[in-house]
């Protein structure tokens, strides 16, 4: 389904700061915001959720430390237990630092994994860019002309405020 | 495209089990399986005939397993304790007396061609004696059941717990020409001594040692 | 405290001298052929090329066509023969598989060696697998049949049947009576022919006293065992002197704590240089080679007059006939003294017996003299040589070559083959009917073992073929015995075949007269320098120089593998500024110095046994690489010839040599030393530890603490393999190295690997000494893996190869190794052997001595003593199929079995009534580095030193 | 905007460069043709690179015995080198991490090649433990997988085993830490390369980067617990390698203090590298104004205090050592500092303990040669610290019978050069095919220290 956006291009981060506060206290809706970098307090600016990407983190790391110890036990004293240099079969202080280290990697893998499937980027994916330069100096607001009630000019002139170095109308087909 | 990640995953697993499977299932081979090796001998012998119809008892032939490591393959002066008399099939011998009997003459010499190879690598003329022409030449079988040279394998210990030669061998007295029916792998030892400890050999209880230095020195 | 140290750069200079780098000469390429291995298994195999799509290479087997009697696959058979390696003929078993023998071990019934055998015995097996001894007969170096070389021979001899004193007969000591007596025979078909006997070691000299004094030319027989107080004038009898493994034997005996009843045998060795006996002596006093024949006339008149000076004196009147006095010296006169002491003694018909005295040498220095004296002025005609090599270990065998028609019966082309015009090779002793007294009243019997490799054929045969009277040596052996056994000889002869020897009952002692000899004019010791030549253990006369092994074999006190040296007293060295590895001129002989502790400082002295023409084989031994270095010195061989250094002296063969200085040349040559530099540090570290006969009367049995940090998940039931070393027995003899060597495939590394510390013995024997560097006090102790109970060793494998078994093993799988040698650096004994290279070789003759209970490791794993658990395996099985237990004592360790003073044993822990078990709990059992808590199975028992002292005569 | 006060935001990047111009400096390199400097840097590096791996294939083929070890000196070059390696890989993630957690901004400049650097020197190090092996074949035994041998497993209580798994887990988690880091940077490429194979490469690794400030906001996340992952495992990975030896019973080895001993070393040899190479760095790819005199001081600072670390540990070891009163434990370290291999011993302290030192002066600091000198030293310095432990304490433990020397071959050495020429030219690649310098981050910081635009 296709619907009309307002595209408003800015070149410094108080800019698109202000603008997209701005916009949102005016309650329009702000499709995304683009940037060339990490934009500080630009979330709470978006009024984004916290990510919950912590979470997978840790189930992640859980489940490996968990798997892994039980294997090393399992195989140590319960598979084929080997008297190796005298020690007990289940010689728990050895088996903690292997069972560190894949903690770690099931944590960070699955974190990448998980992050990567929610923002959806993928090898091959064509970026959509609202602007060529976004990936180098520019910032870009753009807004959903929901309804009647979105006033084109007012709106312009809101962004023009934040002095947009230009901004547009465009129509924008299906969702990303 | 979380479908395509899946997928491919779900490919290696599946192709990593086939792996698996399919080693043990005797079709396909990891390299050093020798299952189902099944190598043609210089002389066609018959497990099944000697072995099922006939019943001669394993230990007749293989008499070194009960005292050696090695089971052995019998010396050719073993086979000539019966085949110096049984020179063919038993069934052609009694046509040809039967026929001899009614033709009032002795019966003619039969030789099967496979016992011919066996008097000829014992240089023994068409009357069975040795011929001192001829040079003995010792019979060279093809090996089936091999582990590598890091391996000691002993019959007597097994013998002596009671476990019958079928048990590795496979229904040797149903196969015409031998085949070497288990996978011989490590895995395969130590699972059958593990089993036994637990349950000993068809009930009496034994000691199988899955120490390394049981077969490995 | 005592401080023990092993080398005297470091003495000097502290522990700490030492170049980072030791100094590498340039290396130089050494071609060589791939090695690879085959294993020769219960059968025998032909490998094929791959069949169709199977994986693993088709393998053949050829089953005999008619099975002997008595032998199965893959079924050890022992026959009982006699050790030829040496004339001290000791008892063997020769352990054969499927038809070859494949390891030579002692015969406990044998009444001279009593179970023991040397490392020269137990190397000598490889000689049957040499792949260069003579095949076929050689007519002027040419390849011929027996019937060409018998023609041509007996050709050349007719023309001398009447000529008298034309033909000689040259031999070493001929312990065999139907050698001597074929010999004899063959002789009588010429005019005042001789059979002349020699020995390279020759002990002439004591011969001779005899004749003097007791009016029989013989070498009695010492009896150790009986001695309480032992005085030995340079005479290495533990090391290479006539019978080491019988002396061994008696003397260990006399001196075991455990078995013996105080006092134990008090040991006096006067000598110039560091022998093997000397560090074992309760007293070492070092006196000049040219002062100790005027110690005994000293002695010798103390005795006379009954009138104690000295402790020797002393102690040796306080054991009348419980005392041994024995000299190596080659002065008759000298020898005749001794004889003198030991009858005022009355040693006679005690500890040394003249009634069955020994055989072990009955060589004639005069002879030999005469021999080659004839043999210049060209009045010998033909000379036949059998088990001896003239030219080149005796001074002037040289003259043999002016022999216009010399015959060898050499079975290695060695100098005298080489000059001889006809060369008729004899066999191997383990393919030989034969038969040898050592001793009076004990004969072995030699009998084959296996189908003689190559065209040869044994001397009585050759010899009676040339008699005329063409007979197989069984016959001939079996006629000589039936004369001596008439009755009821068929079984007589089997037990003997059974038992390998047969013994008489001892003669009664008959009383001789003794001439008392005259008193030698005392040779007054000039202060110059003198040389001593002398035998080593390994080595000996150098009749087994093509042996890799025993090359191999450390020397047990210098350590040195791969070359014979010139050893210096540490001060003498450094007054002359001579190190290690210097290469100094001895009498026109080049060879590099060793700095030996305890030596006499105008002494220096010499191996013989090296530098033989057998020894050129050694081009390619070791592994090659870029940076390799030969293993053959500048003279093409391994070590030099010092035998033309030694000279005769009115009717004896010297081994000392005055007026002979030292020169450095500044060159360098550089040994390969198993062990070198470096002390055990201030304050001393415990691991030779020592009690005094007093302390061990009142020691408490040893006890293990058993603190356990962790939960008891390892209860060992069943067998607990444990062994005990006796260090007070262990006299470093190194029979045991060999032994391990020739049980466990280990293999030969080469000169350049050993000097790279890399050689591969699982059994070493280290060497320590203590106190003052010109006269120190020594200590032997065989390291092996102790099989720890705590290994550091198996936690740190990450694959699982060394792992522990549940009856007390330290197990090492080479075919799960990866190589990662954490195991080898955690072993705080070091006992782990890594196969830095494919070290086995592709010599299909040579390797079918391999002993197949043991896999052959190929390149990149590690390896280590594995208490013989192939032989714990046979003998469990075997009391499996027997359905009984594993008696204590049928498990014998490789190094237990062939070690002729007993030290080693092995058994059972969990049997209290075991011998092991009773020697753990011994007042003189410690373990090695027992406070790091690895656990050892390892029990040694400490030393019983009684502080002689040491001082110079 | 209020008014920016204190040195924390002195000008993190100097030049008043704004944010098209941070752009076009960082990816210059990329886009230039290479110069000749760099062809004779990487001709080089390739050469050296060559000559270890003929070595490494003429060892593989006749045996370790071409190394210089023996029965007693199981250990030497190899696993020196493996351990050397290990510790210069620790910097990146240092920098990466630790000082992202501890909001260090002035990382943003040097992470990108620090990371960089990291996974070439784990790379580096990860050859020595296989090739170190006799039977390299068959590495793949120490891991746990599934086989027809009973099963079988692995030893987990084998610190090599630890190894195994720390080194592969490192790699890959400071692999991906790496590459996530790199995405927008890729993307900034993309969109200024010309259509053609070299923007359809960058536009299959970035993802498809579009700089949504939703994504930004979970990229900021996922860095942050990546940070959080990384900097555990940092100390974990030396730790274990340290486990290798402390947890044995050799003299010298068997010792408490090894984990922040190595930790302390690590980061200290780190450091060390970085700053030589982004010395070069900046020079040879004109990034002053990137990688200023601030930063270079900075690190420095780092490089005396962790200095500082490894000194402490000499001489605890020391004391302790005589203090045990075990007397194998007192012989190796005399041995170590007056044996046969004092020399290594005391190139070890003079260039971790001594030269450091010159670093308390500003003026050194600030000076860029000397810094690169010094610099240089540590990391010999490092490498014989390794030796030093390995070697003295193996080549005399327990029983004097077993002492022996070590010397190394042709071949250990050329192995060693070889796995330097490995690390030169992957670097060299780098610099040329990937920015530099993290421009998302740097971006991010441009601002510190200069007064807000509106009132300029």
């Amino acid at each position: 389904m296709n619907r009309r956006v307002l595209v408003g291009i800015f070149t410094c981060e108080e800019d698109i700061l202000g603008a997209t506060r701005a916009a949102r206290a005016r309650g329009l809706r702000v499709v995304d915001v683009f940037a060339p970098y990490a934009v500080h307090g630009m979330d709470r600016a978006m009024g984004l959720r916290p990510s919950r990407l912590s979470l997978v983190c840790l189930l992640a790391g859980a489940t490996g430390a968990v798997l892994k110890l039980w294997f090393e036990i399992w195989t140590a004293a319960v598979d084929w237990p080997v008297n190796v240099g005298g020690k007990p079969w289940n010689s728990l202080p050895a088996f903690v630092p292997i069972t560190f280290e894949v903690m770690v990697l099931f944590a960070g893998l699955a974190t990448v994994a998980a992050f990567l499937l929610k923002a959806g980027l993928r090898p091959g994916r064509k970026p959509r860019l609202v602007d060529p330069r976004i990936t180098d100096d520019r910032f870009a607001l753009v807004l959903e002309q929901a309804d009647a009630s979105f006033d084109v000019d007012s709106v312009r002139g809101l962004l023009s405020r934040f002095n947009a170095t230009e901004v547009e109308e465009r129509v924008e087909e299906g969702r990303r | 495209m979380h479908s395509r990640i899946l997928t491919v995953v779900l490919v290696i697993a599946l192709g990593f089990t086939l792996a698996l499977l399919g080693s043990r299932s005797g079709r396909v081979h990891l390299p050093g399986n020798q299952q189902d090796y099944e190598p043609v001998q210089p002389i066609a012998y018959s497990h099944r005939l000697h072995a099922g119809e006939l019943q001669v008892p394993c230990l007749y032939c293989h008499f070194a397993a009960e005292q050696s490591r090695h089971a052995g393959i019998p010396p050719a002066s073993v086979c000539m304790n019966c085949h110096r008399l049984v020179t063919a099939p038993l069934g052609a011998l009694h046509a040809e007396e039967e026929l001899a009997q009614k033709e009032k003459r002795p019966p003619r010499p039969l030789v099967s061609a496979e016992l011919r190879k066996l008097y000829d690598a014992l240089a023994l003329n068409a009357k069975l004696e040795s011929d001192p022409a001829r040079t003995p030449r010792p019979i060279a079988w093809t090996r089936i059941h091999q582990l590598p040279d890091f391996v000691y394998f002993d019959h007597r210990a097994h013998l002596r717990a009671g476990v019958e030669c079928q048990r590795c061998h496979g229904p040797v007295e149903s196969m015409e020409r031998v085949r070497q029916v288990a996978d011989l792998s490590m895995g395969w030892c130590v699972n059958c001594h593990r089993e036994v400890n637990r349950t000993g050999v068809y009930g009496p209880a034994v000691r199988a040692s899955i120490d390394c230095s049981t077969c490995h020195y | 405290m005592q401080h023990y140290w092993k080398s005297l750069e470091e003495r000097e200079h502290g522990a700490l001298a030492e170049g980072e780098f030791p100094e590498n000469p340039l290396q130089t390429p050494a071609g060589r052929n791939r090695r690879g291995f085959l294993k020769a298994a219960g059968f025998s195999f032909a490998s094929a090329v791959l069949a169709g799509c199977r994986r693993a290479p088709v393998g053949k087997a050829a089953p005999n066509l008619v099975q002997p009697e008595g032998i199965l696959p893959g079924r050890a058979v022992y026959y009982a023969s006699t050790c030829t390696a040496c004339p001290a003929g000791c008892g063997l078993l020769v352990k054969t598989r499927d038809g070859r023998p494949i390891k030579l071990e002692g015969n406990p019934e044998h009444p001279v060696s009593r179970g023991g055998l040397c490392a020269v015995g137990q190397a000598s097996i490889l000689g049957l697998y040499d792949r260069l001894r003579l095949k076929q007969p050689l007519a002027g170096g040419k390849a011929v049949t027996w019937d060409e070389a018998d023609r041509a021979i007996l050709a050349r001899l007719d023309s001398l049947r009447s000529l008298p004193g034309a033909v000689r007969f040259l031999t070493g000591t001929i312990t065999s009576p139907t050698v001597a007596w074929a010999i004899g025979q063959f002789l009588k078909g010429f005019r005042e022919a001789q059979h002349i006997q020699y020995d390279a070691l020759s002990s002439s000299a004591i011969l001779d006293a005899h004749q003097r004094t007791h009016g029989v030319r013989v070498l009695p027989r010492y009896r150790f065992e009986k001695a309480e107080v032992i005085v030995s004038f340079d005479a290495d009898f533990l090391g290479a002197w006539i019978s080491p493994v019988e002396f061994t034997a008696g003397y260990s005996a006399a001196r075991n704590p455990e078995l013996t009843t105080p006092p134990l045998a008090w040991h006096a060795q006067i000598e110039s240089r560091m022998s093997l006996t000397g560090s074992k002596a309760d007293r070492r006093i070092i006196a000049a080679p040219d002062e100790i024949d005027g110690l005994v006339a000293r002695l010798a008149g103390e005795i006379e007059s009954g009138r104690p000076e000295g402790e020797l004196a002393r102690r040796l009147l306080a054991a009348r006939g419980r005392s041994l006095v024995l000299s190596a010296s080659q002065d008759p006169a000298t020898q005749a003294l001794v004889n003198q002491i030991n009858h005022r003694l009355g040693n006679y018909g005690a500890t040394i017996d003249l009634d069955q005295p020994s055989y072990q040498r009955r060589g004639n220095d005069r002879d030999a003299e005469n021999l080659l004296r004839e043999a210049d002025a060209g009045k010998i005609a033909a000379l036949f040589v059998a088990g001896a090599n003239p030219v080149y270990d005796l001074p002037g065998g040289e003259a043999v070559r002016k022999v216009p028609l010399v015959v060898s019966f050499a079975e290695r082309l060695d100098e005298t083959a080489a000059i001889a015009h006809y060369v008729c090779p004899d066999r191997h002793a383990l393919e030989s009917w034969g038969d040898a007294e050592p001793v009076s009243g004990v004969t072995g019997i030699l009998q084959p073992v296996i189908q003689p490799l190559g065209g040869t054929r044994q001397l009585v045969e050759t010899l009676a073929v040339w008699a005329g009277a063409p007979r197989p040596a069984c016959e001939i052996v079996r006629e000589r015995w039936r004369e001596q056994h008439p009755d009821d000889f068929e079984n007589f002869w089997e037990a003997t075949l059974e038992r390998g020897f047969a013994a008489r009952e001892p003669k009664q002692p008959q009383a001789r007269a003794f001439v008392s000899p005259q008193p030698p004019r005392q040779n007054t010791s000039q202060a110059g320098w003198s040389l001593v030549l002398y035998p080593t253990p390994g080595m000996l006369d150098g009749r087994h120089a093509y042996n890799p092994w025993l090359h191999e074999l450390p020397d047990p006190i210098t350590k040195v593998t791969w070359d014979n040296y010139a050893s210096l007293a540490p001060g003498a060295a450094g007054k002359l500024g001579i190190t290690d590895g210097d290469v100094i001129r001895v009498a026109g002989l080049e060879l590099p110095a060793v700095i030996q502790p305890g030596q006499h400082e105008r002494t220096v002295a010499v191996a013989l046994g090296y530098g033989s023409r057998l020894s050129e084989r050694f081009a390619q031994a070791g592994p090659e690489w870029i940076e390799a270095l030969p293993t053959l010195g500048p003279n093409g061989r391994i070590g030099w010839n010092a035998a033309p250094l030694a000279r005769f002296e009115n009717g004896s063969l010297r081994y000392v040599r005055a007026g002979v200085e030292p020169v450095k040349t500044g060159r360098r040559w550089e040994l390969a030393r198993t062990q070198d530099h470096h002390s055990l540090g201030s304050p001393r570290r415990p691991i030779i530890q020592e009690i005094s006969p007093e302390e061990f009367a009142t020691a408490r049995p040893a006890g293990d603490p058993r603190e356990e940090l962790w939960p008891p998940d390892h209860p060992f039931t069943g067998h607990r393999w444990a062994m005990t070393v006796d260090l007070n027995a262990c006299t470093g003899c190194s029979a045991c190295v060999i032994a391990c060597q020739v049980e466990n495939n280990t293999p030969v590394v080469g000169k350049d690997e050993v000097r790279r510390k890399r050689e591969m013995h699982w059994m070493r024997i280290d060497r320590y000494y203590s106190g003052p560097p010109e006269a120190p006090e020594v200590a032997h102790q065989p390291m092996f893996c102790q099989q720890c109970e705590h290994a550091g060793c198996e936690t740190v494998c990450p694959v699982l190869a060394t792992v522990h078994s549940e009856e007390g093993l330290n197990q090492q799988v080479y075919n799960r190794c990866v190589g990662t040698r954490y195991c080898a650096n955690n072993c705080a004994y070091k006992a782990r052997r890594f196969n830095w290279f494919e070290y086995a070789r592709q010599d299909r003759l040579a390797n079918l001595v391999l002993n197949p209970d043991v896999t052959v490791r190929s390149r990149g794993v590690m390896e280590k003593c594995t208490f013989c658990v192939q032989r714990i395996q046979e003998a469990k099985m075997e009391a499996r199929r027997l359905g009984r237990a594993v008696r204590d004592g049928e498990v014998q360790t490789a190094c237990q079995q062939s070690c002729p003073a007993g030290a080693i044993v092995f058994g059972d822990l969990n049997d209290p009534k075991s011998r092991v078990a009773q020697l753990m709990r011994s007042g003189r059992r410690y373990r090695v580095l027992e406070e790091i808590n690895s656990r050892p199975s390892v029990g040694y028992l400490k030393v019983v030193r009684r502080r002689g002292g040491q001082r110079h005569g | 905007m209020a008014e920016p006060c204190s040195v924390l935001t002195r000008p993190l990047i100097e030049g008043g460069k704004n944010l098209a111009q941070v752009t076009g400096d960082v990816c210059a390199p990329m886009e230039r043709r290479p110069g000749a400097l760099w062809w004779v840097a990487f001709l080089t590096a390739f050469g050296m690179l060559a000559a270890g791996v003929a070595a490494v294939t003429y060892q593989i083929a006749t045996g370790i015995g071409v190394w210089g070890l023996n029965n007693t000196v199981g250990w030497a070059f190899d696993i020196t080198n493996f351990v050397f390696w290990i510790g210069i890989g620790h910097a990146g993630t240092l920098i990466s991490a630790i000082l992202f957690l501890l909001r260090q901004r002035w990382r943003t400049s040097v992470n990108r090649a620090a990371e960089a650097m990291t996974l070439f020197a784990v790379i580096c190090a990860g050859i020595f433990p296989v090739i170190h092996m006799g039977r390299p074949w068959l590495a793949y035994w120490i891991f746990p997988y599934p086989n027809f041998r009973g099963p079988l497993w692995i030893n987990f209580r084998s610190p090599l085993a630890w190894d195994a798994f720390a080194i592969s887990t490192y790699f890959i988690i400071s692999a991906t830490f790496w590459y996530v880091g790199l995405i927008p940077d890729l993307a900034t490429v993309r969109d200024r390369a010309r259509p053609g194979l070299r923007r359809k490469i960058f536009e299959f690794f970035s993802l498809g980067w579009d700089g949504s400030c939703r994504t930004w906001h979970r990229y900021e996340k996922v860095y942050l617990l990546l940070a959080g992952l990384a900097t555990p495992l940092v100390v974990s990975v030396h730790t274990i390698v340290s486990w290798d030896f402390a947890t044995s019973v050799i003299p010298g080895w068997h010792a408490t203090i090894f984990p922040p001993y190595f930790v302390a070393g690590a980061i200290f040899s780190g450091m060390a590298m970085v700053l030589t190479l982004m010395i070069v760095a900046r020079k040879a790819a004109h990034l002053e104004d990137y990688i200023t005199v601030r930063h270079i001081e900075t690190m420095a600072k780092l490089v005396i205090a962790t200095s500082g670390m490894v000194a402490l540990a000499y001489g605890t070891e020391f004391f302790t050592a005589q203090y045990s009163g075990n007397l194998y434990e007192r012989f190796v370290f005399l041995n170590r500092a007056a044996g046969p291999f004092a020399w290594a011993y005391w190139i070890m302290v003079g260039c971790n303990v001594g030269v450091p030192q010159l670093l308390w002066f500003r003026r050194v600091r600030t000076h860029l040669a000397a810094v690169f000198v010094i610099s240089l030293l540590v990391n010999v310095g490092m490498w014989f610290e390794r030796f030093v432990i390995i070697v003295t304490s193996l080549h005399r433990d327990f029983l004097p019978a077993n002492w022996t020397s070590y010397r190394p071959t042709s071949i250990e050495i050329a192995t060693l050069v070889g796995s330097f020429g490995l690390f030169f030219t992957c670097f060299l690649v780098f610099c040329r095919v990937l920015p530099m310098i993290a421009m998302g981050e740097v971006k991010s910081v441009l601002s510190y220290g200069h007064k807000p635009k509106e009132e300029a």
